[in-house]
């Protein structure tokens, strides 16, 4: 089984974690935000897996499982600040919220 | 290179459990508070739960003060430094606790979730300050950043709330993935997520995968900054500050301030990052840009709570030189100094933030306290003089007079930055506080300013107006034991040089 | 240990003031005049029985108390008293009793607190002249600051939050240099014995390398020289003056200003003697500057208030003059103008304050002819007057005439470039004078009453004391 | 007897304390009574002492009142103490003083009774009187310059008296600052000298010059060269500090102005007392100027200088006291003029002299004034002889004096002064020739000034109402016959000059022609003007009316404002000055800090725009922010 050197492992995460990035910044639906906040969570967790796999350790997947679980819970509340969002502003453009500035 | 699951000694030992008993004390809390709503739901019932258990943590912490540092389990170590600073936000979490009653007292429906949501917090503050292992870290900043968000958005017919709380979510969750991108790279290139592992020096100098973990040591530092509202990274402070109910504004400012730092400087120290040269750049380069920009952009600002959000970052500013000075035969007059620094600045804020909460008590037109503005303040030593010797003092603390801590407080990082001839950053911080000055003052003086319905003679409007700023007998108290702290502490701090000294 | 208990009485007295204020009214301002004397007299004879009972006539510092303050850096609070300091306290008292027989009548509002910020400004400034160790000097310092700046933002006139604003960030600023200094020679006696120590005798023994001790130097000199405002760092005097109350500017002038002469002399002089000779140049063209400009701006003004805020700049450079030239007579001429300065200006100060209750206006234009309605205070007027323009047979003349001497002999060009600035203070005496007593009478105003008499005579009677028998103050000055 | 002395000035400030202290409630006679008697105890206690200083072996007098303070410098400390000296020139001076100051308060007692605050006029008179005896008493310099500056301030107020008038102020401001502009030069001639000489006592200062100057042509000349040079300046500047007081050239405008107070004051200060106060000073410092023969080459000049210019200058005014002010700016330049020739006890007979016979003039003048309701044009007087008698034989008297005709105390002095000014070694006769020049101008003006105002036709309507208190009359009296017989008083400061040094070189030969020619010139210039200033003189022929005009040419009228020096301060010195003042009214400094200020919120302005609430914007700036530390991570 050919071994996949760090490197490269590194190199797909970072772009993995700049395309979410850029998801996040450029979407102007609030729902897409949240989906490419999962993108980036995950393409840390591909690090973390890489990284622990070089190492021979568990912490990688340890630190992996974590993530997931941090994943969940910020959809969860994200998701239910949706709802609160389109019941208040009846649509999801996150440039509405703007209200609070200088 | 020690892995989690594999090794022989029992996982708790007794001295371990002992040295992280308030910790577990609130886990335990927030337990018996879920059963405790599953059996009688009152509001009155779940605020004195909340209450006793933070105050028994409080007095398990005390107590723990003597007690040497002890590693327990890989994940966290509890030393003198963290003990402090988890009293300090026990005290903050009392306090906070205290103010939300009038808060909540706005809505009909039984607020136990908040209860919660704020054990939860405290935890997670728990847990960073005791870390001592990036998951650890990892752990607490979560708890900290997901229970906010759900305390920020509290209010639903607020039309503040959801915008601040949405904004404070998609931000923090954007800080810790990058972060955890951060401290991926830094695992992937030393193999080891505990801070004290040895990492080999060569490691930072090398190309190639050396490049990865400077990147790694950047993002990571970029996420803790973004928590601590540090300048680049400050963005939401001022919006989710005002947006946030009183209390909630007084922990964020408080709680998570403390608690990061101590995580940032016990991980900075033990990793030895500052051997980096352009490490000591970026720290250099975010204080002297939160120093100045906190300043300069509170200058003008009518809304008190966003005014308190810039002058937080530019206080953040100044704490960042404690760490960028700090030298390793040192480290422990900088522990002291950052620790005092924070303590100065914790009562500082929570002395004003007490005011806000009670003059935003008796004024019913922002029943969600957002806009609190500058002229809610005109006069106010003349109706309510205890109230407005304690603001005045906070605000005195926080631009750095004598006979406040904070003075003590600024005293601590000149000496330290005069040891290390870290002149511009002195410069910087002379340039700060004087612009600082420039906004503190006019509060003062609008303190003192005259109400225009000041026409009648002062004394007997002074009686008649004190009884309606409201506040039971337990707001007194509080309002004059703050009074005592920050006055005593300010005058003699070899008190809290003894309690740090460990 | 007594003299801690005088500044801690200063406090409850002050506290009692606005309490007692609240209960019966008018009780507060015979409270403070009654304390402040009391006090006064009992330094008066702490300073005789220490001087009969350890027989030494206060030459060198004399410490009366140490005592542990912050362990972790050794700050103890300890304070001491030699003949500067005596001869500034003294002035002290005066001008605070002066200063509550001033604003008898035009405090009206908030009156209690109004005295305890008095009393609690002269606690801080008594603290400046006794504290040893620089930490609490600093402290001091700094606490002097609040009461002041509380008196001018509440009780000031129209553009008065401006005017605190200024004066509290330029002070403030410029004794955050002074911290930095402090911190750095702290260190620096930590780096050569290895014992970290804020004692100013400790310091005395320090023997720091020139380049070092030439930037401290400068920490120290900045501060105060902001405090005695020397020319480009003047422009918060004429401001502060115009806009505090009436005992706001004597106490101001009178006093305040010293506290930066003071510390020239303690903390840049005697603890940096190499710096400041090296330095001495610069600072003697700085103080010549602000005599010539102080005299010129003072010539333009049209508010009586700045005018005198400008005269006080143009005597405080003597005072700087004098004491740079590093000589014995000039040292004594330095003191006694700073004396006659502080009568001299609190005199003025104290008239502009009695003109303004009765014609609400501090303008020049406005006045005129006062002296057909009112020929007893033309004549304190003129009197004052002349004691600014250096009259000989007042105080101001001594003072100027030693230090011209002094300095003379160590650099005549200086000298004589000072003497041009006598012109320049003749014209603006005269204009002041001028402006408000002589000329077709506009209004009538009523002549001075009992207890303006009392204070317009007692501050005259020491200027011709001073004047005519200046050796009074000048056996005090020979420790140098 | 000590005690007499001590005491001298402090009876005239008794009666200032009281007039100052109950001036509203006493009444005119009171308040007249009070400070005349204080005077005339003045001069019964000088009478006593003069006497005794007669008695006395080595021709001094002092008394040590108290020390005063210390002046410390290398060579050690000397005492600066209230010490009063009385020798044979102070003798003079206070006999001077109070006898002419006397006769004035005399006068003025009755000339201002209808004044409203006429006490206070009579306690500034006294207060004027005790700083003048302080200044001529004095033993040291610093005393010396307390006189100096209280006489200065004394002025002030006289001058400016009747301070309702805006004119009155400016004078009286003016007449401070000048003189104080030289009070500033002599403050530092004395911080010079104390530098030089270590001490401040005049005795000692002239004895130690003296050594200096013996010493100095044996010993090395390095240390006398730059000892002569501070000698030299010293000189100047004293000199400086004189000219500021006696109205001198460069700074004598003030003089004329001087005029708006009363009369009596300018009788008294700018005639008799004040304004020789310089030419004392120079006397009394003659030890100092004998060691620099060009300063009193200069004083020569600059007194000649003066002289001149004050003549012609007289010869062009309208107002009959400008007429007198410019005579005795002139008369003083003719004591200087002595001073500078080191004819030092003429120069101080003319001084005496000359303030009883000015004195004189001024009175006249004023009671012809005063008849005259205050009309102090010399064209609207004329043909007063016939209705003011008394007056015109008293100004007659005076105006002879002034000529010097033989006989009279004038004639004495000036030929004096003109006798020692062809062989003296630091004048000569070019100064000679001045001096008998002046002497012809002075005749010329005073023909002018008595054609003009007593002869002729009366070019008035109102009748003339003269003061006939015998009380005033009998003190014009007094001065008139002083003023004819002054001349005769023996004096004798041979012991006060003793140290002049009599000049080596031998005796210009003077041509016997001399004392004709001094004579004779007042005559010629007598004649002269009988002719040319027919027209003021004889009245107009019937039915031809013809008043005369001032005449308005260019030249004359330059003669009039002060041949230009006026003009030329106020252009060069107070307009620059005023115009200085009021572009920098808002300090300059001032305008730095809040610029500084101003920028500090323009940052503000700016960086709130970057807040603009927009959470896309944070994000992009979060990134943004990484992208830029890495890269500047990555260089």
């Amino acid at each position: 089984m050919t071994v996949i050197p760090l490197f490269h492992v590194l190199i797909l995460s970072t772009l993995l974690f700049a395309i979410g990035f850029i998801g996040v910044v450029a979407r102007k639906n609030t729902l897409f935000i949240l989906m490419s906040l999962e993108i980036m969570l995950n393409a840390v967790g591909v690090a973390f897996i890489g990284a622990g796999s070089v190492w021979q350790q568990a912490d990688g997947q340890v630190m992996f499982l974590l993530i997931l679980t941090l994943a969940a819970a910020e959809v969860a509340v994200g998701l239910a600040l949706l709802i609160r969002m389109q019941k208040k502003y009846r649509s999801l453009d996150i440039d509405l919220l703007n209200q609070m500035k200088g | 290179m020690m892995s989690i699951a594999s090794n022989s000694q029992p996982l708790l030992t007794m001295t371990m459990a002992s040295a992280i008993l308030p910790q577990l004390i609130i886990a335990f809390g927030i337990t018996l508070a879920l059963l405790l709503v599953a059996w009688k739901r009152s509001q009155r019932t779940i605020a004195l739960f909340t209450f006793l258990t933070l105050f028994i943590a409080l007095l398990a912490n005390v107590s723990l003060q003597a007690m040497p540092a002890t590693q327990v389990t890989q994940l966290l170590k509890v030393d003198g430094y963290s003990t402090f600073a988890f009293s300090l936000i026990l005290i903050s979490a009392l306090v906070a606790l205290r103010m939300s009653h009038s808060f909540l007292k706005a809505h009909v429906e039984v607020h136990d979730e908040y209860y919660l949501l704020l054990l939860l917090l405290v935890l997670g503050a728990g847990v960073l300050v005791a870390s001592d292992h990036f998951a650890s870290l990892f752990l607490g900043f979560e708890l900290l950043s997901i229970s906010l968000v759900g305390l920020v958005g509290y209010h639903r017919e607020s039309n503040y709330s959801v915008e601040s709380a949405f904004k404070y979510l998609v931000l923090s969750a954007t800080a810790s993935s990058f972060m955890l991108l951060g401290i991926a790279f830094i695992y992937s290139v030393t193999g080891d997520l505990s801070f004290n592992a040895t990492i080999p020096t060569a490691i930072y100098h090398q190309q190639g995968l050396g490049l990865f973990f400077q990147l790694g040591l950047l993002l990571f530092v970029s996420g803790i900054a973004f928590k601590l509202s540090i300048a680049p990274f400050h963005f939401w402070t001022p919006d989710v500050y005002q947006g946030a109910p009183t209390p909630i504004t007084m922990l964020m400012a408080t709680i998570s301030k403390v608690a990061m730092f101590v995580v940032l400087l016990k991980c900075i120290i033990a990793q030895r990052y500052l051997l980096l040269e352009n490490f000591q750049l970026f720290l250099t380069s975010f204080a002297v840009i939160s120093m100045l920009l906190g300043n300069v952009m509170a200058l003008q600002q009518q809304n008190l709570k966003r005014l308190l959000a810039y002058s937080s970052i530019a206080h953040m500013g100044y704490l960042l030189i404690v760490i960028i000075v700090t030298s390793a035969q040192s480290l422990a007059f900088t522990w002291q100094s950052a620790l005092f620094y924070l303590a100065a600045y914790t009562v500082a804020n929570l002395s004003i933030f007490i005011i806000i909460a009670l003059i935003q008590q008796q004024n019913t037109s922002s029943l969600y306290q957002e806009d609190i503005s500058l002229t809610d303040l005109q006069g106010l030593f003349w109706r309510a003089p205890s109230y407005a010797l304690l603001m005045i003092l906070g605000l005195l603390s926080l631009a750095g007079i004598p006979l406040t801590m904070g003075f003590i407080g600024k005293f601590y990082i000149l000496s330290q930055a005069t040891i290390a001839h870290a002149w511009w950053l002195i410069a910087t911080l002379i340039i700060g506080s004087a612009i600082g000055l420039a906004y503190y003052l006019p509060m003062i003086f609008k303190i003192f300013a005259d109400t225009p319905s000041d026409t009648l003679c002062d004394t007997q409007k002074m009686n008649g107006k004190v009884k309606a700023l409201g506040g039971d007998i337990i707001e007194q108290v509080l309002v004059y034991s703050f009074i005592t702290f920050g006055l005593v502490f300010g005058v003699l701090p070899e008190v809290i040089n003894q309690l740090i000294a460990s | 240990m007594t003299l801690s208990l005088i500044m801690l009485a200063l406090l409850i007295t002050g506290a009692l003031a606005w309490r007692a204020e609240r209960y019966w009214q008018g009780s507060a301002k015979w409270l403070a005049l009654m304390s402040l004397a009391l006090l006064a007299i009992t330094f008066a004879g702490f300073v005789i029985n220490y001087a009969i009972s350890h027989n030494n006539d206060f030459a060198q510092l004399q410490v009366l108390s140490r005592i542990n303050w912050i362990k972790t850096f050794n700050i103890q609070y300890s304070i001491a008293l030699d003949q500067l300091s005596i001869v500034l306290i003294a002035l002290t008292w005066l001008l605070a009793i002066i200063c509550v027989l001033v604003s008898w009548r035009e405090i009206k509002r908030h009156v209690g607190f109004y005295y305890f910020n008095l009393l609690l400004t002269i606690a801080g400034i008594i603290g400046v002249f006794v504290a040893v160790d620089m930490f609490l000097f600093f402290f001091f310092w700094e606490v002097m600051l609040l009461p002041m700046t509380a008196i001018i933002a509440i009780w000031g006139h129209e553009k008065r939050y401006f005017a605190a604003l200024k004066f509290f960030i330029f002070t403030q600023v410029s004794s955050l240099l002074m911290l930095v200094a402090i911190i750095a020679t702290g260190y620096f006696h930590l780096l050569q014995t290895g014992q970290l120590s804020f004692y100013y005798l400790d310091w005395l023994l320090l023997d720091i390398p020139l380049e070092i001790s030439q930037y401290l130097m400068l920490g120290f000199f900045i501060a105060f020289a902001v405090k005695l405002p020397s020319v480009p760092v003047h422009s918060w005097l004429p401001d502060a003056h115009t806009q505090a109350p009436t005992a706001g500017s004597v106490l101001l002038a009178g006093v305040l200003l010293k506290t930066g002469a003071y510390g020239l002399i303690r903390f840049v002089i005697f603890l940096f003697p190499q710096a400041s000779v090296q330095f001495a140049p610069i600072a003697a063209t700085l103080a010549v500057v602000s005599i010539v400009y102080g005299a010129k701006m003072a010539f333009a003004q049209q508010d009586f208030k700045r005018l005198v805020a400008y005269s006080s700049i143009s005597h405080m450079g003597f005072v700087m003059l004098a004491l740079f030239a590093f000589n014995s007579m000039a040292y004594q001429g330095a003191i006694v103008t700073m004396v006659a300065h502080g009568l001299s200006s609190a005199a003025l100060f104290a008239m502009a304050g009695m003109i303004y209750q009765r014609i609400h206006s501090r303008d020049l234009a406005d006045m005129g002819g006062f002296w057909q309605s009112a020929p007893r205070m033309g004549g304190f007027a003129l009197a004052f007057a002349g004691a600014a323009f250096g009259l000989p047979g007042l105080a101001n003349f001594i003072g100027e005439f030693l230090s011209l001497v002094g300095v003379f002999q160590v650099m005549p060009e200086f000298a004589i470039i000072a003497a041009l600035g006598l012109i320049g203070s003749a014209i603006y005496g005269m204009v002041l004078f001028q402006a408000s007593f002589q000329g077709a009478p506009k209004r009538e105003i009523i002549d001075l009453q009992s207890r303006e008499l009392i204070i317009c005579g007692s501050l005259l009677l020491m200027l011709l004391a001073i004047g005519l028998y200046p050796m009074l103050l000048l056996k005090f000055s020979f420790g140098v | 007897m000590i005690v007499l002395l001590a005491s001298l000035p402090f009876y005239p400030l008794v009666s200032f304390l009281v007039l100052i202290a109950f001036g509203k409630k006493l009444s005119w006679q009171l308040a007249a009574i009070i400070s005349v008697s204080s005077i005339a105890l003045t001069v019964l206690v000088s009478a006593i002492l003069l006497f005794e200083l007669s008695a006395s072996q080595n021709q001094v007098l002092t008394v040590n009142l108290w020390h005063w303070f210390d002046l410390t410098n290398q060579m050690g400390t000397s005492e600066v103490n209230m010490r009063f000296y009385l020798d044979g020139l102070s003798a003079v001076m206070i006999s001077v003083v109070t006898g002419v100051g006397f006769l004035i308060h005399l006068f003025a007692a009755i000339y201002m009774k209808t004044d409203a605050n006429f006490s206070r006029f009579m306690a500034y008179m006294n207060l004027f009187i005790v700083a003048m005896l302080i200044l001529v008493l004095a033993d040291n310099l610093v005393l010396l310059y307390l006189g100096w500056e209280g006489v200065g301030l004394c002025s002030f107020l006289l001058i400016g008296f009747w301070y309702q008038e805006k004119s009155n102020i400016l004078a009286a401001r003016k007449a401070f600052i000048v003189t104080r502009i030289g009070d500033t030069s002599m403050v530092i001639g004395l911080l010079l000298l104390f530098n030089t000489f270590g001490e401040l006592n005049i005795k000692a200062v002239t004895t130690l010059a003296q050594q200096g100057h013996n010493l100095a042509a044996g010993s090395s000349p390095v240390s006398s060269a730059e000892q002569a040079n501070d000698i030299y300046w010293i000189a100047l500047l004293l000199l400086g500090g004189a000219v500021g007081k006696s109205a001198q050239l460069p700074l004598q405008t003030w003089l004329p102005d001087a005029m708006a107070g009363p009369t009596p004051v300018s009788a008294l200060i700018h005639a008799a007392t004040m304004v020789t106060v310089g030419v004392y000073l120079i006397a009394r410092m003659h030890g100092i100027f004998l060691l620099v023969p060009e300063v009193m080459n200069y004083v020569a000049w600059l007194g000649a200088s003066t002289l001149l210019l004050a003549g012609v200058a007289a010869l062009a005014q309208t107002d009959i006291k400008r007429v007198l002010a410019y005579s005795t700016m002139s008369q003083i330049g003719y004591m200087m003029l002595a001073l500078g020739a080191g004819a030092w006890s003429a120069g101080v007979f003319h001084l005496m002299t000359h303030a009883f016979f000015k004195a004189l003039l001024f009175l006249t003048a004023g009671a012809v004034i005063y008849a005259l309701h205050h009309q102090q044009n010399l064209f609207k007087m004329g043909g007063l002889f016939k209705k003011l008698p008394f007056e015109t034989s008293l100004f007659v008297v005076g105006l002879i004096c002034l000529m010097a005709l033989p006989g009279t105390s004038g004639f004495f002095s000036k030929e004096a002064i003109i006798a020692q000014l062809w062989s003296s070694s630091t004048a000569g006769p070019m100064l000679w020739w001045c001096a008998i020049l002046g002497a012809l101008l002075t005749s010329i003006y005073s023909c002018r000034l008595f054609f003009l105002a007593f002869l002729g036709t009366a070019r008035f309507s109102e009748n003339t109402h003269p003061e006939k208190s015998t009380l005033l009359r009998s003190a014009l009296i007094v001065l008139a016959l002083l003023s004819l017989f002054g001349g005769l008083i023996p004096l004798d400061l041979t012991l006060v000059f003793s140290t002049v040094i009599q000049t080596p070189l031998a005796q210009l030969i003077e041509p016997t022609w001399l004392h004709t020619v001094a004579i004779i010139t007042p005559f010629i210039g007598i004649l002269f003007s009988w002719f040319y200033f027919k027209n003021y003189r004889l009245s107009p022929l019937k039915g031809t009316k013809h008043n005369i005009q001032p005449s308005k040419g260019k030249f004359v009228v330059f003669c009039r404002q002060g041949l230009g020096f006026d003009a030329c301060y106020n252009a060069l010195l107070v307009k620059p000055y005023q115009w200085l003042a009021q572009i920098n009214k808002h300090d300059i400094f001032d305008q730095i800090i809040m610029l500084n200020a101003g920028y500090v919120n323009l940052w503000h302005d700016s960086l709130i725009f970057v807040q603009n609430g927009s959470l896309r914007w944070y994000l992009a700036a979060f990134g943004l922010a990484i992208m830029l530390l890495l890269g500047v991570s990555l260089l």
